[in-house]
């Protein structure tokens, strides 16, 4: 069985690739499709994630030899070194100077108020390959501005009811006190508390600085709440996983939070003490369809290491910018249809079927409950529940579609 | 020091603000964003430089000065909705208020506790705007609004025309500093600076002039703050954070702390060394650290220091042939 | 309560180990050495290739506190001995340079991935103290810290090195004059500064987590220990740890809104008061 | 009777045990050359300190043409017309003479404030910069770096910047410290030249210096006045020989 | 005739533009007793300071049994057998009295008991810290210190300076013994009547320059030394 689909992948790759072939015939003379990169290479808490992204866009963008309806794809990488005025200048530069067809970026929020901006004012595509806040594709959404990557709402949104419903009542909150932090907390609380649970503590430790999450644990631990539920990503994550057990938490309740707590790139780092968390996200490297079998393998075999959520996003963003070329036929001068077909677009991604929702301009998705375990002497992902088509309400935005 | 004579000083200026233009002519798109950087950073390190250079006091908290001019401007052209030159004005004043606090206690301090209160209320100034939200915490804050030039036929949301503006800003700003630095004001900065007991004991009440210089400093900074907000039409925390103090602080002592155009001039040289060197490596930090390392080591007086040294060797060698 | 003063015990017996080496630099040499939190950084990797490759934390302890103080010593040598005529201010510069050098060193060798530098198995676990279970390695932070106090504290008081660094820090030249080689009993308490602020990274492995910036964090709050207990001294290094990780901790809890500021404030606050220090270097009764 | 231009009043320092200014009481009139002497450690550099400001006394006052300044410091009993030199050189070294002279009057005559105006271009105070330049015997040395000044010269300058405030009391400390004899001779005609507008209290080593200048004599002794009196008083004193000299008759 | 202990000769040093000395000769014999005279200000401490190493000669030579050693570290021309007594006593206020005296030990140099049995006072305050000390005690303090390094030469800078005059004597029996038992001293003194008692020689520099030198008997009869002196 398994070699069935990896012999249909490849089937289809190789047709894809016969396809692209046709119609390079048809259009050599053209220019490449250029696409620029706006990611925080060189700096900053980031530096993983922007390669991770960059890395698996290309494993995508491979498969097709870097061909869509007969144009090559040329890739722009520029580097924001984690500065939001950087980025901007950069973002500049790709658009005015090196006339890129779309932008792809940034990691960070900061980064992403900077540029959204721009790409708005500018009228050029910028996709959203890891951002979360809310507002790009809600009550501030762009018609030039369109996210692959998810809103933080959608991430939580049916988690609360999912908790409530495994029996879950009594949660604590903990996040970083930012807009993240906040909408991922809040997209959570509304539902959760409709289903019938109750919030028992809500911790917001102060953002960027060394961190010892002692003092909030013991907080948490004096509301006995049955489960924690949390928002935390790179070294924060590792730290709040090993402190948790440390303090012997797990003993009391269940540690549960947006997936990255636990991510493939901090999973290393926490050791056995990340088994037995469960996550809501996206993505997790456990699901089982063809496209993210292959991703994988491929993947692992370049680089030695599970690709992450953000890798899955980097691979099925480039999966959607490639399609969204061939429907618009690589035609890349009418920035509006271009947009256009990105919305009609429809593919099989990592993490099951994709398309952008033309209302908001955000993925619609399927979002994966699962849990941590220990799989021999390594801590592995279990998928526990799937919700499929995950779709953010307009939440404000006035595109129509 | 003394300052050169002054036809030469400003023909030195002219050079620097022609190099400027010139780059900008010759250039694309993102080489007129490096002038606009290049102007704003300037602006920073000449007022740095009043504070180092002239009247001797080493602070590693001048970021927090041009990130609460960039946080003003939004806040009075954005929230409440001010016209973008009012704001602005308000924002330089805001700078210099804030100066004028902070300076009250800090002047009073000298040396490395210098160093540190300033670091101290700089962090302080940074965790205030990491955490409140009415400006957006960590993901700053966009929308910020431009001057509105339109009347002499400037848009400033042009990049292109802002890097002109910016330049004009910084050409004005070194003018006027350089008065300052020349008028006996500076001269006595100077005097407090090189002797302040023998300054004091003259009858100089020190404190005020070292708070002057002080608030001077903030507001001219604050200045550069508000144009970095402009050019991006964006604030966020990054703005005002220590290592960019430092990076300043640096860029000033590279320059020759006491020299409006050596310091402008290093600025130049950091912006186009880290361009240069971020386009060839993902690891330009650490060729920017050790340039860094060098530069300080070598730096003696900086590359004011370096080019008064060749203009004597070149007018000693001129006069020697002359006599021969 | 209880788990709370552990906690700000914890952290404050961390920052010290950190800390101490910065405070007597600065009061010995009258500079601040921003790359200490370079060598802390160097001490937790170290600390970390150590366990990959062998497998024990002791030796990892061991490699990573001798790692710092080689670096430091020859950072002294190669560099900061050679400024020392130039004065504090390239001294501090120079060393701020080195941060970024350090920061892409620890890239290159040692990736943009955060990792985990596994705590002793003997200190797994929790230990029932004062009716609260805490994590047994934590205790062990707080002990180490505590020992290597009282050791510092009894090198520094009842030893004659000791007296000769204190004479040093009083009068340079009187000491030199007795026929003390005061510029070997300088590099020495560089060195050794520089040693404590490796043990602290690997210590701290375990409890933070162990990647390239992890250094940047901690410089700050290690400066605002030296400040607020008064650079030159170790009791002041070990009171301000105190506060400082008190402040940190019960601050976050107790005033969430001001968390942020309030070490800076405290920082402030006492430059302006008391720019000495709390405790500073000084007179015996 | 016109108040003394120059008075203390009981004055007391000490420094935890060390009573290093016991009661001193001295007044110099308007115009009066006035010296101070005493062995080491008698206390002249501490009432010195007291009279400029740089010190504040435990007890006693401090005053002024009649008005009592004890509560300002240095700076500001330098804008009421004190002037004072130092023991050791404290010049602006990076500056030039004719700068560094036109930088005192202007910090003394509150010009110093201006931001606007030209310093280098204000030929009145330039030249009055140069009259007192050629005062001290530095009229040829206007555009020599302060710092680069033989040490001769240095103390000259030392003395033309407490000119330069246009002072009407002038405490000297020393003028003559590490002077060889023939800069000796030259700082006492200086002196001597000086106006009698100038009211001059000045702390010697050198008695030569002291009976040519001074009108009167104070002798401290730990810290306390052993003794005031003309020249030929203290010169013919057996306490003064004594004392000063160590001579003990045992 | 042996080389002296320790030869000076043609000595001068700056501080900055200030040319304190400007050619000093001088020389003590092994166990030899000179007395350095001068006004306030003549380059007395100077030159003890130059011995030392603490200002840097910047002409000139200084031998110390035989050895160059103008130029050198101090530390290394403490360890060759100098020891000083500053002006200032230079206290570490830090270190309690017996610290100061085990912190420089050589062997050979005064142990803590002949330190005690000489000075009651200080086995009294032996747990006082430095700055808390009496300037008597100071005095005997640092003499005390200076000894425990195990000089060959003392250089002394007015010992009795500022001293009640009970203390003044107990120093100058002190130093009276320390003659006796044969250690060579250079001492700075105000005190004339003292040092040309004590003195084996008298060497008075005014101006940065000898002016005078010669046995003690002769100063009273030297009109110019008495220039370069008096009132």
């Amino acid at each position: 069985m398994h070699k069935m689909r990896r012999a249909a992948v490849r089937a289809a790759i190789v047709g894809a690739a016969i396809l692209g072939a046709g119609v390079a015939g048809t259009a050599q003379a053209q220019a490449p499709v250029k696409i620029g990169l706006v990611l925080p290479y060189s700096a900053g808490p980031f530096v993983a994630i922007a390669n991770e992204i960059t890395d698996s866009m290309a494993l995508a963008l491979e498969e097709s030899g870097y061909m869509a309806a007969g144009r090559k794809i040329e890739i722009l990488r520029e580097d924001t070194t984690h500065k939001p005025d950087v980025a901007q200048a950069k973002a500049k530069k790709l658009v005015f100077e090196d006339k890129v067809d779309m932008l792809v970026g940034p990691v960070a929020s900061a980064e992403l108020t900077a540029l959204f901006d721009f790409a708005h004012q500018a009228k050029v595509p910028l996709i959203i390959p890891n951002a979360g806040d809310n507002e790009v594709t809600g009550e501030k959404c762009s018609p030039w501005v369109l996210r692959t990557s998810f809103s933080n709402d959608q991430i939580v949104r049916d988690m609360g009811r999912w908790m409530a419903g495994k029996g879950f009542k009594k949660v604590a909150l903990l996040a970083f006190d930012y807009k993240a932090g906040h909408q991922l907390m809040g997209g959570f609380k509304k539902p959760f508390t409709e289903a019938g649970g109750t919030i028992v503590t809500e911790q917001y430790p102060p953002f960027g600085r060394l961190s010892d999450f002692g003092p909030w644990l013991g907080k948490i631990r004096d509301a006995k709440p049955d489960a924690v539920f949390t928002f935390f990503a790179g070294p924060p994550a590792t730290l709040l996983v090993q402190q948790f057990k440390e303090f012997g938490l797990d003993r009391e309740m269940k540690l549960a939070g947006a997936g990255w707590l636990v991510s493939p790139l901090s999973l290393p780092s926490q050791g056995k003490a990340a088994a037995g968390v469960i996550g809501v996200l996206n993505y997790v490297p456990a699901i089982d369809n063809p496209v993210n079998k292959s991703y994988q393998e491929r993947f692992q075999a370049k680089f030695k290491r599970t690709g992450s959520e953000f890798g899955a996003q980097g691979y099925d963003t480039g999966k959607l910018i490639h399609a969204a070329l061939t429907q618009a036929g690589g035609k890349t001068d009418d920035k509006a249809a271009l947009v256009k077909a990105m919305h009609a677009v429809r593919i099989e991604g990592t993490r099951g079927p994709l398309r952008i929702d033309p209302r908001t301009n955000n993925v619609v998705q399927d979002i994966y409950v699962f849990e941590t375990e220990l799989q021999g002497d390594k801590v592995g992902y279990k998928v526990l529940d799937r919700i499929r088509d995950v779709q953010d309400p307009p939440n404000g935005c006035k595109l129509g579609g | 020091m003394t300052p050169p004579a002054s036809h030469s000083r400003h023909a030195v200026a002219l050079l620097l603000a022609v190099l400027a233009v010139g780059y900008w002519l010759a250039s694309g798109y993102y080489g007129k964003e490096l002038v606009a950087e290049t102007a704003i950073t300037a602006i920073l390190a000449m007022s740095l430089s009043l504070l180092v250079g002239q009247a001797g006091l080493v602070s590693l908290g001048h970021a927090a000065y041009f990130g609460i001019g960039a946080y003003a401007l939004a806040g009075f052209g954005q929230k409440l909705g001010w016209p973008p030159a009012l704001a602005m004005a308000a924002a330089v004043a805001v700078g210099a208020l804030l100066a004028l606090v902070v300076g009250w206690v800090a002047v009073r301090l000298a040396g490395v506790f210098f160093i540190m209160i300033t670091l101290a209320v700089g962090e302080m100034i940074h965790a205030w705007f990491l955490k409140d939200r009415s400006f957006g915490g960590v993901g700053g804050m966009s929308g910020v609004p431009r001057l509105d030039l339109s009347g002499i036929g400037v848009d400033l949301a042009d990049p292109a025309q802002f890097a002109l503006f910016a330049l004009a800003v910084a050409l004005l700003v070194y003018l006027l500093l350089d008065r300052l630095v020349l008028s006996p004001f500076g001269q006595t900065l100077r005097a407090i600076h090189q002797n302040e007991e023998r300054a004091r004991a003259l009858g100089c009440p020190v404190g005020r002039y070292k708070l002057a210089a002080f608030v001077v400093a903030g507001a001219v900074a604050a200045l550069a703050g508000t144009l970095a907000a402009q050019r991006s039409a964006f604030v966020s925390p990054e703005l005002m954070t220590w290592t960019l103090s430092g990076e300043i602080l640096i860029v000033v002592i590279v320059g020759g702390s006491g020299s409006l155009l050596g310091v402008s001039a290093a600025a130049a040289l950091w912006i186009g060394l880290r361009h240069q060197l971020s386009t060839m490596t993902d690891h330009w930090m650490l060729a920017m650290g050790v340039i860094f390392v060098v530069l300080v080591l070598v730096a003696g007086d900086g590359i004011d220091g370096a080019l008064r040294g060749l203009w004597r060797r070149i007018a000693a060698r001129r006069a020697a042939r002359r006599a021969a | 309560m209880i788990i709370q003063l552990l906690n700000g015990l914890q952290l404050a017996m961390l920052l010290f180990l950190l800390s101490v080496g910065l405070s007597v630099v600065f009061g010995l040499m009258r500079f601040v050495n921003l790359a200490h939190g370079t060598l802390f950084m160097l001490g937790a990797f170290v600390g970390l290739s150590t366990v990959e490759a062998t497998g024990s934390f002791w030796l990892a302890l061991a490699a990573g506190t001798l790692a710092a103080a080689v670096a430091g010593g020859l950072l002294y040598l190669g560099l900061l001995r050679r400024l020392q005529p130039a004065g504090p201010l390239k001294q501090v510069l120079v060393t701020f340079g080195l941060i970024f050098i350090g920061l892409e060193v620890a890239r290159l060798v040692w990736g943009d991935y955060a990792e985990r530098l596994p705590g002793p198995a003997s200190l797994a676990g929790a230990t029932e103290i004062f009716g609260v279970y805490y994590p047994t390695y934590r205790l062990f932070v707080i002990a180490l810290g505590l020992a290597v106090a009282a050791l510092l504290h009894f090198g520094l008081e009842r030893t004659r090195l000791g007296a000769v660094i204190r004479a040093g820090v009083d009068d340079r030249t009187m000491t030199a004059a007795l026929g003390i080689d005061i510029d070997r009993v300088f590099f020495a308490v560089f060195v050794v500064g520089c040693a404590l602020a490796g043990l602290a990274g690997v210590v701290a492995g375990p409890v933070l987590s162990v990647y390239a910036g992890m250094d940047m964090g901690v410089l700050i709050l290690a400066l605002v220990v030296v400040v607020i207990g008064g650079p030159g001294s170790l009791k002041g290094a070990f009171a301000g740890a105190l506060l400082v990780g008190m402040a940190e901790t019960f601050g976050q809890v107790w005033l969430p809104e001001v968390a942020g500021m309030l070490l800076y404030g405290l920082m402030a606050a006492v430059l302006v008061l008391r720019p000495q220090g709390l405790l500073p270097a000084g007179p015996r009764a | 009777m016109t108040a003394p231009a120059l008075a203390a009043e009981g004055l007391q320092k000490s420094f935890g045990a060390l009573e290093a200014t016991r009661s001193v009481t001295l007044a110099v009139p308007a115009g009066g050359r006035h010296a101070i002497i005493g062995p080491n450690g008698a206390g002249k550099t501490t009432l010195f300190n007291l009279l400029s400001g740089a010190l504040m006394p435990d007890a006693g006052r401090v005053l002024l043409g009649g008005t009592d300044v004890t509560r300002d410091g240095p700076d500001g009993r330098a804008r009421r017309g004190l002037a004072r030199s130092f023991q050791r050189n404290s010049l602006f070294p990076e500056m030039t003479v004719a700068a560094a002279l036109m930088t005192a009057s202007a910090i003394a005559d509150g010009g110093a404030a201006a931001f606007w105006r030209r310093f280098d271009r204000d030929p009145a105070r330039a030249d009055a910069a140069a009259a007192i330049a050629a005062r001290v015997g530095l009229a040829d040395q206007l555009g020599a770096l302060s710092g680069n000044l033989a040490y001769g010269a240095q103390r000259q300058l030392e003395i033309g910047l407490a000119l330069a405030t246009r002072p009407s009391v002038l405490l000297l400390d020393e003028p003559t410290a590490g002077m060889s004899p023939e800069e000796t001779r030259a700082m006492l005609a200086l002196l001597a030249g000086l106006p009698r507008t100038i009211t001059i209290l000045v702390i010697e080593h050198d008695m030569d210096v002291v009976f040519d200048l001074a009108e009167r004599v104070t002798v401290l002794d730990y810290g306390a006045v052993l003794l005031e009196g003309t020249p030929a008083d203290i010169r013919t004193s057996d306490v003064v020989r004594r004392r000063y000299l160590g001579e003990r008759t045992q | 005739m042996t080389a002296p202990l320790l030869a000076v000769s043609g000595l001068h040093a700056h501080y900055g533009p200030s040319h304190v000395l400007q050619g000093i000769d001088l020389a003590v014999p092994a166990g030899g007793v000179v007395a350095l005279l001068g006004r306030n200000g003549a380059g007395k401490s100077t030159t003890l300071k130059a011995i030392m190493g603490v200002v840097r000669p910047s002409a000139g030579s200084v031998a110390f049994a035989g050895q160059a050693i103008a130029g050198e570290a101090t530390d290394r021309v403490a360890r060759r057998g100098i020891a000083w007594v500053p002006e200032t006593r230079a206290i570490f206020p830090s270190l309690s009295v017996e610290e100061h005296l085990t912190l420089a030990a050589r062997r050979g140099g005064w142990g803590l008991d002949r330190i005690y049995d000489r000075f009651p006072r200080l086995r009294e305050r032996r747990r006082s810290g430095g700055g808390t000390l009496s300037g008597g005690e100071q005095q005997m303090l640092t003499i005390a210190r200076a000894m425990t390094t195990a000089p060959r030469l003392l250089l002394l800078d007015e010992p009795t300076e500022g001293l009640a005059p009970l203390i003044v004597e107990e120093i100058e029996a002190m130093l009276r013994s320390l003659k006796a038992e044969g250690m060579a001293l250079l001492l700075v003194e105000q005190n004339l009547a003292f040092a040309l008692a004590f003195a084996d020689h008298v060497v008075l520099i005014g101006k940065g320059r000898v002016r005078w030198s010669g046995p003690p008997a002769d100063f009273h009869g030297a009109a110019e030394a008495q220039a370069w002196l008096a009132v």
